[in-house]
């Protein structure tokens, strides 16, 4: 252990909890950021209603969190923060890709409509008409449709089902929440047991954090007229198509994700995490660390670094300079001391 | 002579034997059961090779054709007891064959995987500034040892007394009561332990807080009914004569219980406490909640985050990032590292038990 | 000349001498404060889950209220440890039997720590271990099992094509408990008392009759005592679980398809950490079913120890 | 119908330690054959190698050979069950079955051998055992009580009651009437008169004048001195034993009458 | 030194079984108390509550009172400890610790009670104990050794040894010579017969020689029938008693002299 560096002795420590879908951009963040800082980052990957709890209640510093505050927690926020409020930013951006696994077939077309049937379970086999509309071409098998979903509550769950209802709500009737909704699929637990069970079943089709996707054929999402393959760019391009939702003090950046959009080039299942923050604590030292840590986070070198580790997409520069001033206004009321 | 009231009276019928069977008749030949072990064995790889069924139906035939066989010609040979104590003893050691398949299956897998990270940058570095490959384990090695050793340190003298108290002293409603309340603690889902002690410490110390004794604590909860259980069940077994030859020797009780009924019972004792450790050094979600997840060293169980093996081999599986395979390479690393600590753990529970054991047997 | 007026008369009715009576002191204090810890876990639980027993059933998750919600979850519990017991105790008894009666005595002692290992197997490896090893290894029997034994509800089907069936969870449960039971009964069969063996054996029992007469007898209530603590390990174990079963349906005794129920405790390990308001009260309300149930569980088996408890083997 | 023994150059070992050594006797059937001896010298020792109990030691071994009729009982061939089902054992220590009743203990080697006993023959059976062990009447009214709720005598008795009702062909008893009172002594020794009309019985005893009154022949077992082993002095009929022994160690002991 | 006993219209239960009922008598200090009696007549469970082992028995229970000099045995303030320290036992089923090596047996007394002695005392006494047991000879080579390898008879004697090397005042011994050859029995007796200069020493034993060689006082306990309880029939002189017994019951038992 000799070879540690000071580690929890040198400097101020802060520490987060929240999303475990942030826990690899985080570490990724963390190591970039300790490298011209001194200090110790914490990250609990508890959950993104644990990290909002634990938020709200003052527990922890800093937050992850798949999905943006709602009214309570936001007022819950507020209490916490005190005057400023709190800050609310996205900073973790990642592809959803839908992945396969389909003997003899490695590349696959699916509209939204589709793709809302397989996972309504109402088309059955692979070999149906509606797919092979939109696969030419492809040989596709005779065999059973196993849907895939997340057992656990997750982001990943309520982006992709957000998605479903957004693009094809006539084929999707069911509620919005972390939970699937969907009774009778194959379920299984976070992203590796979801890969995990594509892979070892056949004809198993699931949707997992695209840095996960591995070497499963994953699905060309139809958007327009358009298919589209994940990729970081088109992925970000969403939030650069989407509206800002209202209402919740000048330094929260939540986003309504434009999911039916039509836009040329946008991947439209993407999980969007945010990071939360105060505008202000009591703790000068603390304050400028969180500052500049969240500053690292949404730079373009920290979000390369999460690219590079995490497999997510880089926010664009426009949504950058848009949430760069909530960030700025971290800080702390007892600066002068 | 004046007993003649209780002399027995003639008994024909129970003072001639019975007669049994010629000690060597009805034996079967020597090797006989070995050999059709041997030959149900050989068709089973038969089966397997040539005709192509799959492995473990060919294994299910042969186990019960050698059963059949040799029940069934046993029984024709040296009748029905004979044959049934054959039977259980092929199924009895059949048992234990079966069991070793999960257990062969399970450490093939954690330590073919394992095995890579072994090196010295592994158990000598911690994870602080490491992003992809390399990387330790220093830190959650060290935290296991503290957060399982101070859970122990709460839980072992806890039990052993609570097992004392309800053998040795425990009469009436508070025995029954505990007796029962134990058993219950056993069905306490490991989250809720977690939650349990992490709410504990936010009354004590506020929100958000995460130490390694609340992790300890939550431990604790998991461990102490599987500590008394296993205690209590040893300290019965230790026959009553033993403590009166104690208690006539002006002894005593506390004095009987510590050097006559705990060495007697020490092997059992000492087996269920590792069995307890082992229990719990593998928890993941109520030491996440407790003593929360850290990169560094932090080997004060009363000050800030400490990580352990089982958290960092969970997350380091679960959320891997894009250098997956290193990421997995830790995750399994770290396992192995922690079947190793309650083996070592297992060995020396056995060597102490070995020093005091009864010298009887 | 020590004499019995030494110590001086006291009214209470039992006099005890210091020794004593601190030792019984703080053994009895252990026990209280496990009661003491069990009762702020109850009311842990209890207060936590209050809200959710109050709310109107629409606020549940699911939409149906607190009892449809926790029912699935219980059955699935139930039928996971049950089944895992039903596999675990005679396969523990029988590999403690071999161990202690059957092995020759040069290997048992190790054979005896082989299986000790298993118990050193942390959860997770279990989970994983499950997923990667044994579902796999399961798709090509049960579609058999569900094609020709398909009249019997266990193996209703339609086989899962992933393995990460019930059947799995339960094997994987049988294994982790496995360890436990055979380690305690192990230890109750080599205390056994030579005395008793002998006995048997002398009135012409052959080995698996003397097992019946002295060593089982002798045993019944660790059997049982290990039984309890395999089964509060086997209701109470959360990451395995989790990770093996696929729980994405309701009550069925279909042990082969992908449509399982969850159990109350992986189902909290799942739902927790993204849950908030509500649903997390609803979770701790499960906890507290679960807790009711390890209760009466236990009720049940004690009731059996003490029905025969003149006959303890330490007599 | 019973059982001659035939001992041939016995050494009896515990591991390493040469316990008995040299044994040669012809045990007859159809008598009592009475075994005394200085404590430690290896009487039940021996006892137990005539039914293969001693390899219950671990470690323990035997040399020699034991015969009986014209088998031998250390034959590879030879399944030590039946050995032992034909030959019973009372220990020197009372053992009852401490998890089983009282009528159960008795009933468990009944039930070994004829499955198909109905409940009536059953009850029979355990109740002539129990009273040719003269325990019936203390105990008829406890049946389904624990055997360990016994007084030590009682105990003794059942487990005499316990080997005599598997009615095997040679009865071995270590001791058996040490912890009993004189009418019981007395019962048990006319059941032993009883019973060697068609068993083959071995007794262990302190007691010369029991030796004396119930066996046929008596053996005498000494020992050269500390960790030595114990020898066979002398064996022969139980009249000239006790009044003209051939070895002076016999006459040595004899006469110390004590008992 | 010695202590004098005085026993009051004891009744003494298991649970709701009475097993032995309105006992009264005087044991006399330095003397040989002979308790006799058919088995199971309650000698063992009065022997037990003299020194108040029998409420160990789980819902055991004694009426009357236990007397020892002046100090009531049975009063609240008593503690079973000391009264056990100041009386020792030897029980009927010989009991050697299986933890402890023949020595650490021996000196259990000492060692559970932590009372330290310098190692060439405490071997002394061993050894002083285990002489007058007769055993010395027998173990002296395997001190070390496990004390359940050993002979019934040299079992029953490292218990006696046990018992006297914590030098109680008052011994009392069930059965002691019992599992003994008739050497070890004269040992034991010669013991008793030293002892009683100081000690005050009770056995029961069903050796009514035994009885009449050793003791001073001689009590009779009997049945009046299956169920009944025990009775103390009749307490005297030895002389006396097999003499001139005063009850038929005493005479009846007595004259079918055995043993
Ligand atoms: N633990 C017990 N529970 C119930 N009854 C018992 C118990 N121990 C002994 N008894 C009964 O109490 C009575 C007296 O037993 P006790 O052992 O005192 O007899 P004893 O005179 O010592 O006989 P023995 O000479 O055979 O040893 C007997 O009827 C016996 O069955
Ligand atoms: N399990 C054992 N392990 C080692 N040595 C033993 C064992 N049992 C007995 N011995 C030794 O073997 C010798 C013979 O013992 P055995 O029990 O045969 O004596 P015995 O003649 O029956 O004496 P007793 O009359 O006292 O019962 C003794 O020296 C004894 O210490
Ligand atoms: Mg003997
Ligand atoms: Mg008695």
């Amino acid at each position: 252990g000799s070879a540690n560096e000071e580690g929890a002795s040198g400097g101020l420590t802060i520490n987060g909890a929240g999303a475990s879908s942030q826990e690899a951009a985080q570490s990724a963040w963390r190591t970039g950021f300790l490298k011209n800082n001194d200090g110790t980052i914490n990250y609990d990957p508890v959950g993104s209603g644990g990290g909002r709890e634990q938020f709200t209640s003052g527990g922890v510093d800093f937050a992850g969190s798949d999905a943006y505050l709602d009214d309570k927690e936001v007022k819950a926020a507020q209490e916490r923060c005190g005057e400023g409020g709190f800050v609310e930013v996205p900073a973790y951006v990642s592809p959803v890709a839908l992945i396969t696994n389909i003997e003899g077939v490695d590349s696959i077309k699916l509209k939204p409509e589709t793709i809302a049937k397989i996972f309504n379970q109402k088309i059955t086999k692979w070999n149906d008409p509606e797919i092979a509309a939109t696969n030419k071409g492809v040989d596709l098998p005779d065999t059973t449709i196993v849907p895939v979903n997340r057992a656990d509550e997750s982001g990943t769950t309520e982006n992709f089902v957000e998605y479903l209802e957004a693009a094809a709500p006539e084929q999707w009737p069911h509620e919005v929440s972390g939970n699937w909704p969907v009774e009778g699929g194959e379920a299984a637990q976070g992203t590796s047991g979801v890969v995990q069970a594509v892979k070892n079943g056949s004809g198993t089709i699931g949707y997992a954090d695209a840095s996960q996707a591995g070497d499963l054929t994953t699905v060309e999402v139809g958007v327009g007229d358009e298919f589209v393959k994940y990729s970081p760019e088109a992925a970000a391009a969403v939030l650069d198509v989407s509206e800002r939702a209202k209402g919740r003090g000048e330094h929260s950046f939540a986003y309504d994700l434009a999911r039916d959009t039509k836009e040329s080039g946008t991947y439209p299942i993407v999980l969007v995490s945010y990071v939360l923050s105060c505008t202000n604590y009591d703790n000068a030292d603390k304050a400028a660390m969180v500052k500049d840590y969240f500053n690292y986070m949404i730079s373009a070198e920290g979000q390369k670094a999460a690219a590079e580790q995490a497999g997510s997409a880089p926010i664009s520069d426009e949504l950058r300079s848009k949430i760069q001033p909530a960030v700025e206004a971290i800080g702390s009321s007892n600066s002068g001391s | 002579m004046s007993t003649s009231t209780t002399t027995p009276e003639q008994d024909p019928e129970l003072h001639t034997p019975l007669g049994g069977v010629p000690l060597t008749a009805g034996q079967l030949p020597r090797g006989a059961a070995p050999g059709m072990l041997v030959a149900s064995a050989v068709a089973g790889l038969l089966l397997w090779l040539l005709a192509g069924w799959a492995i473990v139906p060919c294994a299910l035939l042969a186990a019960a054709a050698y059963v059949v066989i040799v029940y069934t010609w046993s029984r024709a040979v040296e009748g029905p007891r004979k044959a049934t104590d054959r039977l259980v003893t092929a199924i009895v050691s059949g048992a234990f064959l079966l069991a070793l398949l999960p257990l062969i299956s399970v450490l093939f897998t954690v330590v073919s995987k394992g095995l890579e990270r072994f090196d010295a940058e592994f158990f000598t570095y911690s994870m602080v500034g490491v992003t992809g490959e390399g990387g330790g384990i220093y830190h959650a090695m060290m935290g296991t040892l503290i957060i399982t050793g101070l859970a122990a340190l709460i839980s072992v003298p806890i039990g052993m007394l609570t097992a004392i108290y309800l053998v040795e002293y425990g009469r009436g409603k508070l025995a029954k009561a505990i007796t029962f309340f134990v058993d219950v603690m056993t069905g306490i889902p490991s989250i809720v332990a977690g939650l349990f002690a992490y709410a504990l410490f936010v009354m004590i110390f506020g929100p958000g807080v995460r130490m390694g004794i609340a992790g300890a604590v939550a431990l604790s909860v998991l461990m102490i009914p599987t500590v008394v259980r296993s205690t209590e069940e040893m300290l019965k077994l230790v026959p009553n004569e033993l403590r009166e030859a104690s208690y006539a020797l002006g002894v005593p009780r506390w004095r009987t219980i510590v050097k006559v009924v705990l060495p007697t019972a020490l092997a059992g004792i000492a087996t269920g406490v590792t069995l307890a450790i082992a229990r719990v050094i593998g928890e993941t979600a109520p030491l996440l909640v407790t003593a929360g997840l850290t990169d560094g060293d932090n080997f004060d169980p009363f000050d800030g985050r400490m990580t352990t093996l089982s958290v960092y081999s969970y997350y380091e599986y679960v959320s891997p990032g894009l250098f997956a395979e290193a990421s997995f390479d830790r995750a399994w690393g770290a396992a192995l590292v922690l079947i190793i600590i309650v083996m070592v753990l297992n060995l020396i529970a056995r060597i102490i038990s070995k020093l005091f054991a009864p010298k009887t047997r | 000349m020590a004499s019995t007026t030494e110590a001086p008369p006291r009214k209470d009715r039992a006099p005890q001498r210091p020794g004593d009576r601190i030792f019984a002191g703080i053994s009895t204090g252990s026990g209280v404060l496990i009661l003491l810890a069990l009762a702020g876990v109850a009311v842990f639980l209890v207060t936590e889950a209050w809200p959710s027993l109050t709310a109107p059933a629409e606020d549940i998750p699911g939409g149906e209220g607190l009892a449809l919600y926790i029912w699935p979850l219980l059955f699935g519990t139930l039928i996971s440890a049950v089944l895992a017991l039903v596999i675990a105790v005679p396969l523990a008894v029988a590999i403690a039997l071999f161990i202690t009666h059957y092995a020759p005595r040069s290997i048992a002692k190790a054979l005896g720590y082989v299986i000790d290992l298993l118990a050193a197997v942390p959860s997770i490896i279990f989970g994983l271990w499950g997923i990667n090893v044994l579902a796999p290894v399961t798709v090509d029997p049960t579609t058999w099992l569900s094609e020709h034994l398909g009249w019997i509800p266990f193996f209703a089907g339609p086989a899962s094509s992933t393995g990460r069936t019930m059947l799995v969870a339960i094997i994987v449960l049988a294994v982790m408990v496995l360890p436990i039971i055979t380690a305690v009964v192990r230890e109750a069969f080599t205390q056994t008392p030579k005395l008793h063996e002998e006995a048997a054996l002398a009135i012409g029992s052959t080995r698996w009759e003397m097992i019946r007469m002295a060593a089982l007898p002798f045993a019944r209530s660790s059997i049982i005592g290990a039984s309890m603590l395999g089964l509060g390990r086997a209701l109470g174990e959360t990451m395995a679980v989790a990770m093996v079963l696929s729980a994405s349906g309701g009550v069925s005794f279909n042990l082969i398809s992908s449509e399982n129920p969850p159990t109350i405790a992986a189902n909290i390990a799942l739902q927790f950490p993204e849950s908030s308001g509500i649903a997390i009260n609803t979770l701790i309300a499960s906890g507290l079913v679960l807790f009711a149930i390890t209760l009466v569980v236990n009720m049940i088996a004690r009731a059996v120890i003490n029905r025969r408890k003149d006959f303890s083997g330490a007599n | 119908m019973a059982k001659r023994i035939e001992v041939k150059d016995l050494d009896i070992y515990y591991d390493k330690f040469l316990a008995v050594q040299g044994v040669s006797m012809t045990i007859q059937p159809r008598s009592v054959t009475a075994l005394i001896g200085p404590s430690g010298c290896g009487k039940s020792t021996f006892l137990r190698t005539l039914n293969r109990m001693h390899e219950l030691v671990p470690n323990a071994r035997v040399e020699g050979s034991i015969v009986m009729d014209d088998d031998d009982l250390y034959a590879p061939s030879v399944d030590p069950v039946n050995v032992r089902r034909q030959i019973g054992m009372v220990f020197q220590r009372a053992n009852p079955f401490p998890t089983m009743s009282i009528y159960d203990n008795v009933a468990a080697g009944l039930k070994l051998n004829n499955r198909r006993l109905k409940k009536s023959e059953m009850d029979d059976l355990v109740e002539r055992s129990l009273k040719s062990a003269n325990l019936w009447e203390e105990v008829k009214d406890r049946l389904q009580k624990p055997g360990s709720g016994l007084s030590g005598g009682q105990q003794q008795r059942l487990c005499i009651a316990r080997a005599v009702a598997v009615q095997p062909e040679v009865l071995l008893m270590d001791e058996p009437c040490s912890a009993l009172d004189p009418i019981s002594t007395q019962a048990i020794e006319d059941l032993m008169l009883e019973l060697k009309a068609n068993y083959t019985i071995v007794i262990v005893t302190h007691n010369m004048q029991q030796a004396a009154r119930v066996s046929d022949t008596t053996g005498f077992f000494n020992l050269q001195g500390v960790g030595k082993p114990g020898e066979l002095v002398e064996i022969d009929e139980t009249t000239k034993i006790f009044s003209t022994p051939s070895q002076k160690a016999t006459e040595d002991y004899i006469s110390g009458r004590f008992g």
